[in-house]
C-alpha cells in the first residue's frame, strides 16, 4: 500500500518537473519543424519565467502573467527569426546569442523593476496559476485505510497546477495543429524543403517567422510554468539547463510533439525516482543519485531510440534565388 | 573575403558595445565613462593585463574544442563536463601522485587531456555506435561530469578537511610561473626595483597561456595541414563522401569528439594547475564550455581566432566585473553586450547593408562636397 | 566536552589592537568592500545579509561600502586585487568558498585588511585576516527542538542544499534538537533527512518536500538556498509547515514558515567593521556567533506568531543551557553520534 | 501535332536578359509558344534555359524583356502569379518534399480545408484520383515520397501542376532520370495532354526525345537564342551541331574489345537494401579484362546496392565478390581500392565529391595519405595543387582553378573532377554508375572516350546505367539485371534495344518459368 502512495508521489513529481520542460521543447518541435534550430530556447525561457512572474506581480493576476511570458518569450524569438530567417545568420549563433541577451536581460530588468534585487517578489499562493483539482481529493476523507492511501495517491498525481494539464493540452495541440492543419503542413513542408514549397507560392519566410515566434512562445510559457506555478517568483537561477534538457528531449522525441514530451516525462520520472530512491534507506550518496536522471537518459537512448533524422532543412539558411 | 568577416566582426563588436551603452544609458550610466572604466581596468595596470589573460586561457582553449568539433561537423555543447572531467583527474593526479616538477605537472595535464578525452569519447562513441545525436549525449554528460566531480571531491581521502573542496594540487605540479621565486626574498628584492614585471607577476601567471597558444597553432595546423585534418573535415562536411573515400566514419566520428574533448580537458587541467590548484564542491555549471562556445562562434571556428576572440571575451568580463563596484552598474549589461556582438556576427548579411548604406551615404556626402 | 565546539575559546569580545586603523587619515573615510560568491548579492541569503550589514555599517558609521560579485570560482581572486587596488581599508570574502583566496590575499598583501565568512583559519590565520563563524548548529537545535514540540505525526524532514562541513551544521543541530525533544516527551520522532545536491534547483527543493509531506513529516527544515524556496512553495501548497533559515523567511510565506533558524551574517560583518571603525580590528583571529554573542545566531523574531509560549519559554531555557554549555550541539556526523549517546 | 492552335500564343517572351552580376545567363532571348504545343527547348549545360523558365514561371526576375501570357502582358513577381496564370513547372530537380505523402505533396499550397480549419485529407485524394484517371497519371495517393519509383515522382509532379489548374506546363529535364518504359509513357502522357488542351514546354538534351514528341525546338547556346525550328523538318544531327556550333558524332568510336581474363567475380552474392529486404540475390557475374561490361536495368532492380556491396560501403549477407584472386567480400572501401576498384558513384554530390571542399582536396579524396600528396600525415599543398591543375588541364574542368570549392563547379565539370580522380587511380576495375547523367552531349562524348579509352588500355569497365542508349553503344557485353538477378547476358553484336527492353522488364524471368 505504501508503494501506491509512493508512486503517487513519483508520478506527481514526474509531472511538475515535465511540464515547463514540456512548453519549451513544444517550442522546439514547432521551430524545427519549420527547419529553424533553436539552441535558444534556454534564454526564451528564462524571459520568459521573468516577465510571468514580474506581470503577474505587478497585475495580480497569473493568467495575465502567463500571457506575457508567452509574449516576452515571442519577442525574444522574433530577433532569433530577424537573425536566421531575414538575414540567414547561422541558426547556432543566433541562437547562442540569444542565451545571453536573455538571462542577462530577465536579470537586468528584475534590477529595474524590483530596486536593485535579484529576485522578483513572491506570489500569494492566490496570485499563482491555480491547480483546478486542489481540494478535491482531500475533502474526501475516507476512513478505510486502503482507500485513504489511494486517495492520497491521486491527490499526488491530479493535484497539480493548471500549468501541466495546459501543458498536455498543448501537445495535443501542437500535434494537431503540425498535422492536420493548412499552417502545420506548410510548416513542415518548409523545413523538409522550401524551396519546394517556395515554388508552390507558399511565402517561406513568413511560415518560418510564424514557427520561430510561436515557438518562443512556447518557450516563455515553460519559463513562466517555473515561475507562478511550480514556484512563485522569478530569480537568476531559476532557469538553468532546462531550455537545453528541452532541447535534448525534443531530438529525443525525434522532432515530435508526442515525442518531445515522452522525453520530458522520462527526464521528470528520473528525477521522480531520484527523490523516491533518496527518500528510501538505501544509502546511495546523493551526489550519484543526481547523476541518475541523466545516465538513464542515455541508457534509454541507447537501448530504445537510436538514430533519428531532423528535419532534412533544418539548420540551413534559407535563401531565394 | 577574410579580411571581409574580420571587419564584420570589428563593427559587431562596436555594434554590441553601443547597445550595451544604450543599456547603461537607460538605468541612468554613463556608458563613456563605463567603457573608460572597463578600459582601464584591463589596461591600466600590468597586473590587470595578467589577470585578462588568465581569465581568458580556459576560454581559448574551450573555444578551440568547440571550433574543432564544428570543422568536424559535430556541435560539442559538452566542452563544460569535459571542462570539469579534466579538472578533475588533473586535481587527482596533482595531489596524488609524488613526482619531480615538470614531470608533474605534464603527467597532470596528459591525465587531464585523456579525461577529457575519454568524456568526448563517451559522445563520440554513443553517436557512431548508436547513432544518438551527440548535442543530447554532451547535454547530459555535462552533469554527470559535474556530479561525479562532486562525488568525488567528497572522497575522504581526497577532500579537504573543513573545506568544500579537494585537497591542493602538490607544489611540483604546478603550471604557475616563477612562483616560489616572487615571494622567495631574491625575487622579492628584484621585483622590488622592477614594478611592471612586479605588477605582471602579482596574479597568478602561469603556463597555461603558452599551452593555449601551442594548442591553436597545433589545431589550426592538423586541420589544415595534416591527412588527419583532412579526413575529419571531410567527414565533418559530407561523411557519405568521406566514407566513398576510405575514410572510417564511426573511428574519425570519435576521434573528432576525442580530440575537441581532450583540449576541454585540457583546459581544466591548466585551469587547476595554474590558477585554482584544487577542485572545488560546483553548485551550478560555471560556464567555461558555454563560454567557449561563445569564443568560438565569435572567432569563426577558427583556431587560431579563438585567441583574441576568448581575450576579447576575458577582457569584456574581466572588465565589466569592474563596473559595479566603482559605478554600481549591473554586470548582466556585459552578457547583454556579448550577446549582441554575437548577434551581430551571426549577421554578416546586416552588417554588409549597414556598411553599404554608410558607405553610399558618404558617397552622397563626397558627391554633394563636389 | 566544551572543547569539541569550535573556535570555542575565541570569542568576539576578544580583539587584539593592530595598531593601524588610527593611522588612516582622518579625512578619507573608510573604505569597505567585499566579494560575493556566485551567488551574487541579492541572493537572499548570505550575500545579500552581508551586504545589508555593510549598508548599516555605511549608515551608521560614515563608511564607504561596495561589493564586487563573483560569476565562478576563478573570479575570487581577481575580485581581491580589483578592490585592493580601489583602495579598500577592509576586503571581505563572503563564504566559505572564498576561504583560499582570502588566505592568498592576505599572504600577498600583508598590509592589507582581509575578512572571510564562514571560515576558520584556526591558528594560522594571519594577522591581517578575521574569520567570522557562526553556530549555525544552535538556532538548528533550536528550531529543532521547535519541530520536535510540535510535530504531530512523530514525523519531519530536513532538506539540505549540497552536503558539506556547512550544510551538516544545520543539518545535525537540528536532528539533535528534534531528538531532544522527542527525548524530553518520551516518544521517537523521525527525521526524514535528504539533500538536493544543488543550491539553485528549486523543483527539486520542491519535490522533496512534496516527498517528504507525503511521506507523513508535517515540518521540514531547510539550508539548501533557492531550493528552499521550492521546500517553503511546497508547505504553502500543502498547508504544512517549513522552516526558513539564515533570515526570518516567513515573509514568503506568512503562514507556514513556522519559524526560522537566523544565521545574522549582517550582524558578523558589522561588528568587524565597527571594531574596525573603532581601531580595534581583531586581526589573526577568528570570531565565532553563537547564542551567546547578541542574536548573531537566534531563532526568528517572527516565530512567536505560530509557535505556542510554552515551547518559546523552553527554547528560551535551552538557549541559556547552550550558552552555559550544559548542551553541547553537535555539528557533524561524530559529534551527532556522541550527542544521541549523552541522550540516553 | 494537329492539336496546336497557331491563333493562340499562350506564351510570348520578348527580348528577356538576366543578368547574375557580370554574368548573362540569357542574353535578348525571344520565345513564343502556341496553344496546344509541345515545345522543346534544347542547349548544352549552363545554356541558360532553366533559367528562362524560371523567369517564366516567377523565381527569377528578369534584368530586362516582358512576358505576355495568353496575350496578355504579365508582371511575373513570383510563382503566385505564374499558377493564377495556369503555369506549371516540374522542376529539374524534383520539387518534392520527401517525407510527405503524394497527396500532401500535391495539395501543398492549395489545401482543401475543412472543418475546424482540418485539411481535408479525403478531399484531397479524391481529386488527385480524379485529377489521375483523367490524364492517365497513375500514382498511389497515400504513399510517402521517398517510397515510390522516380518515375511515379515524375508524375507526382505533373499532377501538381494541373491541380493549380495548369494549362501550361514547363517540364525541365523530365526523362533525365526516367527508365526507358517511363520515358515512353511521359511521352505519351505529354501528347495526351496537349490533346486535352494543353501546353508544354519541355527541356531535354535526349534529341531522340525531342524527336519523338516535340512539335517545335528553341536551341539556346551561352545564353543566346539561336532559333526555333520545326521538329519534324530537322534531323538529330543537325539539332546536334545547332546546339554546339560544331559537329557531334553520336557513335562511339571503338575498336573491337580485346577480351583477357576474369578479372572481378562474383559469386552467389546476396544483399539486403536499407529497409533490411533481398534486393540483390544470388547474383552472379564475370568481369573480364579489356571489355565493357554494361548492367541494364530499371532503377530499383539492385543496381545501387550491388554497386555498394562491390565497393564496401554496404554489408555482403552471402556470397563471394574475388578481384584479381583475392577476395574482397566485406572489406572496407580503403581496402577495396587499394586492390584495385575504382567507383564513379550514381550520386555525384552526395557521394563523389565534398562540396564544401577545393577541387585540389576532392581529387585528393581517396589519396591523400599517400605520397606524394602527403608523408607521415602531413600534407603537401603544393604537391596536390600541381597534381589537381594536370588534372583539370586534361579533363578540361572549368573554370581551372583549383582553389574553387566543388560545389560551384557545374554539374558536368563536377563529373569530370569525379572522373579525372577515378582514372587517374588506374584501377584494374572501374565501376561507372550512371556516369553521363544530367551532361549534356559534349559532355557524354568527353565521358564515353575516356570509359573505352580504359577499356582499350586492358582494363575493366563495368557501367551500371538506366539509359539503354548508352549501355548499348558502349557495352562489349551486356547483363541485363532483373529483381536483383542477371537474368542473361548478350554479346554487343546480338543486342538490340527490344531484346534487352524485354528482359528488362523481367521478360526472360518467365521465360524460364515456362
Ligand atoms: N546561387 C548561385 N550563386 C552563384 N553562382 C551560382 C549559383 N547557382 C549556380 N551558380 C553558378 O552557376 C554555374 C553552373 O551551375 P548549374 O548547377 O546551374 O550548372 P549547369 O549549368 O546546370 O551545368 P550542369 O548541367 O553541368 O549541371 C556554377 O559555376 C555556379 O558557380
Ligand atoms: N542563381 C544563379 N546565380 C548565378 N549564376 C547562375 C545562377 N543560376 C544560373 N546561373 C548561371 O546561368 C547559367 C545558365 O544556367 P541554367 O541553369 O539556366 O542552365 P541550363 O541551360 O538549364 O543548363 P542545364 O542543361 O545544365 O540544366 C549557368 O551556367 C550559370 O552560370
Ligand atoms: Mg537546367
Ligand atoms: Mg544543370
Amino acid at each position: 500500500m505504501k508503494m501506491l502512495s509512493d508512486l503517487g508521489v513519483i508520478i506527481g513529481i514526474t509531472l511538475m518537473y515535465s511540464a515547463p520542460l514540456i512548453y519549451t521543447s513544444l517550442g522546439g518541435v514547432l521551430s524545427e519543424n519549420a527547419g529553424v534550430v533553436n539552441i535558444g530556447l534556454e534564454g526564451m525561457m528564462t524571459i520568459g519565467a521573468f516577465a510571468g512572474a514580474t506581470v503577474a506581480y505587478f497585475t495580480q493576476n497569473p493568467w495575465i502573467g502567463f500571457l506575457a511570458a508567452g509574449i516576452a518569450g515571442g519577442l525574444l524569438a522574433l530577433l532569433h527569426a530577424i537573425a536566421c530567417v531575414t538575414f540567414t545568420a547561422d541558426h547556432v549563433v543566433s541562437g547562442i546569442a540569444i542565451n545571453f541577451i536573455g538571462p542577462g536581460l530577465s536579470i537586468f530588468l528584475t534590477k529595474i523593476f524590483f530596486d536593485g534585487a535579484a529576485m522578483t517578489i513572491p506570489l500569494d499562493l492566490d496570485n499563482k496559476i491555480p491547480r483546478p483539482l486542489n481540494g478535491l481529493f482531500s475533502s474526501i476523507s475516507p476512513t478505510n485505510p486502503t482507500m485513504a492511501r489511494i486517495v492520497d495517491a491521486l491527490d499526488s498525481i491530479f493535484n497539480q497546477y493548471a500549468t501541466v494539464y495546459i501543458a498536455l493540452l498543448l501537445v495535443l495541440a501542437v500535434w494537431f495543429f503540425l498535422y492536420k492543419t493548412k499552417l502545420g503542413l506548410r510548416i513542415r513542408s518548409v523545413g523538409e524543403h522550401p524551396r519546394a514549397a517556395d515554388t508552390l507560392g507558399i511565402n517561406v519566410y513568413r511560415i518560418k517567422y510564424l514557427a520561430v515566434i510561436l515557438s518562443g512562445v512556447l518557450a516563455g510559457f515553460g519559463g513562466a510554468a517555473m515561475s507562478i506555478a511550480v514556484i512563485s517568483n522569478y530569480r537568476a537561477a531559476l532557469i538553468s539547463g532546462q531550455g537545453f534538457i528541452a532541447l535534448a528531449a525534443m531530438i529525443f522525441g525525434k522532432w515530435k510533439p508526442q515525442g518531445a514530451m515522452l522525453g520530458c516525462l522520462l527526464f521528470g520520472a528520473a528525477q521522480g525516482l531520484v527523490v523516491y530512491l533518496g527518500s528510501t534507506s538505501l544509502n546511495i550518496s546523493s551526489q550519484l543519485l543526481a547523476m541518475l536522471p541523466y545516465i538513464i537518459t542515455l541508457v534509454v537512448l541507447m537501448g530504445f531510440v537510436g538514430e533519428a533524422r531532423g528535419p532534412k532543412a533544418s539548420g540551413i539558411p534559407y535563401e531565394k534565388e | 573575403m577574410k579580411g571581409n568577416k574580420f571587419v564584420i566582426t570589428l563593427i559587431s563588436i562596436l555594434l554590441g558595445l553601443v547597445i550595451g551603452g544604450i543599456a547603461l544609458s537607460i538605468t541612468g550610466f554613463n556608458p563613456i565613462e563605463a567603457y573608460k572604466i572597463m578600459f582601464k581596468g584591463v589596461f591600466s595596470n600590468p597586473k590587470y593585463i595578467s589577470w585578462t589573460i588568465i581569465r581568458s586561457t580556459p576560454l581559448i582553449l574551450t573555444g578551440i574544442s568547440v571550433s574543432f568539433a564544428f570543422k568536424t561537423g559535430l556541435f560539442n555543447i559538452g566542452a563544460e563536463g569535459q571542462f570539469i572531467f579534466g579538472s578533475l583527474v588533473a586535481t587527482l593526479v596533482g595531489y596524488f601522485f609524488h613526482l619531480p616538477p615538470i614531470i608533474h605537472p605534464i603527467v597532470a595535464l596528459l591525465a587531464g587531456i585523456l579525461a577529457g578525452a575519454l568524456w568526448g569519447g563517451i559522445a563520440g562513441f554513443l553517436k557512431s555506435k548508436f547513432g544518438i545525436n551527440e548535442v543530447i549525449t554532451t547535454i547530459m554528460l555535462n552533469w554527470i561530469a559535474l556530479y561525479f566531480s562532486n562525488f568525488m571531491v567528497f572522497w575522504e581521502p581526497f577532500k579537504r578537511p573543513n573545506r568544500d573542496a579537494s585537497e591542493r594540487i602538490l607544489d611540483t605540479a604546478s603550471i604557475q610561473i616563477l612562483e616560489k621565486w616572487k615571494t622567495s626574498d631574491a625575487g622579492k628584492a628584484f621585483l622590488a626595483n622592477n614594478t611592471f614585471l612586479k605588477d605582471f607577476l602579482n596574479p597568478p601567471v602561469n603556463f597555461g597561456i603558452i599551452i593555449a597558444i601551442l594548442v591553436a597553432i597545433l589545431i589550426w595546423y592538423i586541420l589544415k595541414h595534416t591527412t588527419l585534418g583532412y579526413q575529419l573535415r571531410a567527414v565533418g562536411f559530407n561523411k557519405d563522401a568521406a566514407e566513398y573515400g576510405g575514410i572510417n566514419i564511426k573511428r574519425n566520428t570519435i576521434l573528432a569528439m576525442m580530440i575537441a574533448g581532450a583540449i576541454s580537458g585540457l583546459s581544466g587541467a591548466t585551469q587547476v594547475l595554474g590558477v585554482s590548484k584544487e577542485t572545488a564542491i560546483l553548485a551550478t555549471m560555471e560556464g567555461y564550455g558555454f563560454d567557449g562556445m561563445a569564443v568560438a562562434l565569435i572567432a569563426n571556428s577558427n583556431p587560431l581566432a579563438c585567441i583574441p576572440a576568448a581575450l576579447l571575451f576575458g577582457g569584456l568580463k574581466y572588465g565589466g566585473s569592474k563596473l559595479q563596484p566603482t559605478m554600481g552598474a549591473p554586470i548582466e549589461v556585459i552578457n547583454i553586450t556579448i550577446g549582441v556582438i554575437i548577434m551581430f556576427i551571426a549577421m554578416p548579411k546586416l552588417i554588409n547593408i549597414i556598411a553599404a548604406f554608410r558607405s553610399r551615404k558618404r558617397g552622397v556626402e563626397i558627391e554633394n562636397a563636389k | 566536552s566544551s572543547s569539541d565546539t569550535p573556535s570555542e575559546v575565541e570569542g568576539p569580545t576578544e580583539t587584539e589592537d593592530q595598531g593601524e586603523a588610527e593611522n588612516t587619515p582622518a579625512s578619507e573615510p573608510i573604505r569597505i568592500a567585499m566579494v560575493t560568491d556566485e551567488g551574487g548579492v541579492h541572493d537572499q541569503s548570505f550575500n545579500q545579509s552581508a551586504w545589508e550589514g555593510l549598508q548599516r555599517a555605511q549608515e551608521e558609521l560614515g563608511i564607504e561600502v561596495s561589493y564586487q560579485e563573483s560569476q565562478q570560482d576563478a573570479d575570487f581572486a581577481p575580485n581581491f586585487e580589483t578592490l585592493l587596488d580601489a583602495g579598500n581599508d577592509l576586503i571581505w570574502g563572503i563564504g566559505f568558498k572564498l576561504a583560499d583566496a582570502v588566505l592568498d590575499a592576505a599572504t600577498a598583501n600583508p598590509d592589507q585588511k582581509y575578512a572571510i565568512v564562514d571560515h576558520s583559519f584556526g591558528d594560522n590565520t594571519p594577522d591581517n585576516v578575521v574569520g567570522v563563524m557562526f553556530k549555525a548548529e544552535q538556532p538548528s537545535f533550536l528550531v529543532g527542538y521547535i519541530a520536535g514540540r510540535m510535530t504531530e505525526t512523530n514525523k519531519v524532514g530536513f532538506v539540505g542544499g549540497i552536503a558539506g562541513d556547512i550544510i551538516w551544521g544545520f543539518d545535525y543541530g537540528y536532528q539533535a534538537g528534534v531528538q531532544y525533544a522527542a527525548h524530553e516527551l518520551g516518544k521517537e520522532i523521525e527525521v526524514l533527512n535528504q539533500y538536493a545536491e544543488s543550491f539553485s534547483d528549486v523543483a527539486k527543493g520542491k519535490a522533496i518536500a512534496q516527498q517528504m509531506y507525503q511521506q507523513g513529516a508535517d515540518i521540514v527544515f531547510h539550508a539548501a538556498g533557492d531550493v528552499g524556496t521550492g521546500v517553503i512553495e511546497a508547505a504553502k501548497e500543502q498547508g504544512k509547515w517549513a522552516i526558513g533559515v539564515d533570515r526570518d523567511q516567513n515573509y514568503l510565506a506568512p503562514d507556514n514558515v513556522l519559524t526560522s533558524a537566523m544565521k545574522r551574517v549582517d550582524v558578523g560583518v558589522y561588528n568587524v567593521v565597527k571594531d574596525l571603525v573603532e581601531g580595534k580590528f581583531p586581526g589573526g583571529q577568528t570570531i565565532t556567533y553563537g547564542l551567546a554573542d547578541g542574536g548573531a545566531v537566534d531563532i526568528a523574531p517572527s516565530s512567536n506568531k505560530h509557535v505556542p509560549q510554552e515551547i518559546l519559554d523552553a527554547v528560551e531555557e535551552l538557549k541559556q543551557k547552550i550558552i552555559d554549555g550544559e548542551i553541547v550541539v553537535p555539528y557533524n556526523e561524530a559529534t551527532y553520534k556522541e550527542f544521541i549517546d549523552s541522550l540516553k | 501535332m494537329n492539336n496546336i492552335d497557331y491563333n493562340t500564343k499562350v506564351i510570348e517572351m520578348k527580348n528577356i536578359t538576366k543578368k547574375f552580376g557580370d554574368f548573362v545567363a540569357n542574353d535578348n532571348i525571344d520565345l513564343v509558344v502556341h496553344k496546344g504545343e509541345i515545345h522543346a527547348l534544347l542547349g548544352e549545360n549552363g545554356a541558360g534555359k532553366t533559367t528562362l523558365m524560371n523567369i517564366l514561371y516567377g523565381l527569377y526576375q528578369p534584368t530586362s524583356g516582358e512576358i505576355f501570357i495568353n496575350g496578355k502582358k504579365v508582371e511575373v513577381s513570383n510563382p503566385n502569379v505564374a499558377i493564377a496564370n495556369g503555369i506549371g513547372m516540374v522542376h529539374q530537380h524534383f520539387m518534392l518534399v520527401d517525407n510527405f505523402t503524394v497527396v500532401e505533396n500535391i495539395i501543398l499550397g492549395m489545401e482543401p480545408i475543412g472543418k475546424f480549419g482540418v485539411v481535408d485529407i479525403n478531399k484531397a485524394r479524391k481529386e488527385v484520383e480524379e485529377l489521375s484517371s483523367k490524364y492517365g497519371l497513375y500514382v498511389d495517393p497515400d504513399a510517402k515520397i521517398e517510397d515510390i519509383s522516380v518515375g511515379m515522382q515524375q508524375r507526382v509532379e505533373i499532377l501538381k501542376a494541373l491541380y493549380r489548374g495548369a494549362d501550361i506546363l514547363i517540364l525541365d529535364e523530365p526523362t533525365a532520370v526516367l527508365t526507358p518504359q517511363e520515358i515512353e509513357e511521359i511521352i505519351e502522357i505529354m501528347k495526351n495532354l496537349t490533346k486535352q488542351g494543353k501546353t508544354i514546354i519541355i527541356i531535354t538534351h535526349k534529341l531522340k526525345e525531342i524527336k519523338q514528341s516535340a512539335d517545335y525546338c528553341t536551341i539556346i547556346r551561352r545564353g543566346k537564342k539561336i532559333g526555333t525550328v520545326k521538329v519534324d523538318d530537322v534531323t538529330e544531327e543537325e539539332l546536334a551541331s545547332m546546339m554546339v556550333g560544331r559537329e557531334i558524332s553520336f557513335k562511339v568510336d571503338k575498336k573491337p574489345a580485346e577480351i583477357g581474363d576474369v578479372i572481378l567475380e562474383i559469386e552467389d552474392l546476396t544483399v539486403k537494401d536499407n529497409r533490411g529486404l533481398d534486393v540483390v540475390k544470388n547474383l552472379s557475374l564475370k568481369l573480364h579484362k579489356g571489355e565493357i561490361l554494361g548492367i541494364a536495368g530499371v532503377d530499383g532492380n539492385g543496381q545501387s546496392e550491388l554497386v555498394e556491396a562491390l565497393t564496401g560501403l554496404r554489408k555482403v549477407e552471402s556470397g563471394k565478390v574475388i578481384l584479381q584472386d583475392k577476395d574482397i567480400t566485406n572489406l572496407t572501401p580503403k581496402e577495396i581500392m587499394e586492390s584495385g576498384m575504382s567507383h564513379i558513384p550514381e550520386d555525384r554530390q552526395k557521394r563523389g565529391l565534398v562540396l564544401d571542399f577545393t577541387v585540389a582536396e576532392n581529387m585528393i579524396l581517396e589519396n591523400y595519405h599517400k605520397e606524394p600528396f602527403s608523408r607521415k600525415g602531413r600534407l603537401n599543398h603544393r604537391n596536390i595543387s600541381q597534381f589537381t591543375v594536370e588534372l583539370m588541364e586534361k579533363f578540361d574542368v572549368r573554370p581551372r582553378n583549383d582553389k574553387l570549392t566543388a560545389g560551384a563547379l557545374s554539374g558536368g565539370n563536377q563529373q569530370k573532377v569525379i572522373l579525372a580522380r577515378e582514372i587517374t587511380n588506374d584501377p584494374e576495375v572501374l565501376l561507372a554508375v550512371q556516369p553521363t547523367r544530367g551532361l549534356d552531349v559534349g559532355a557524354i562524348e568527353f565521358v564515353h572516350k575516356y570509359l573505352v579509352e580504359q577499356r582499350d588500355k586492358g582494363k575493366a569497365v563495368l557501367l551500371i546505367s538506366f539509359e539503354l542508349d548508352e549501355v548499348l553503344d558502349l557495352s562489349d557485353r551486356i547483363a541485363v539485371i532483373y529483381d536483383g538477378q542477371i537474368v542473361d547476358i548478350i554479346a554487343e553484336k546480338d543486342a538490340d534495344e527490344k531484346t534487352i527492353g524485354f528482359l528488362m522488364a523481367g521478360g526472360g524471368v518467365e521465360d524460364e518459368r515456362k
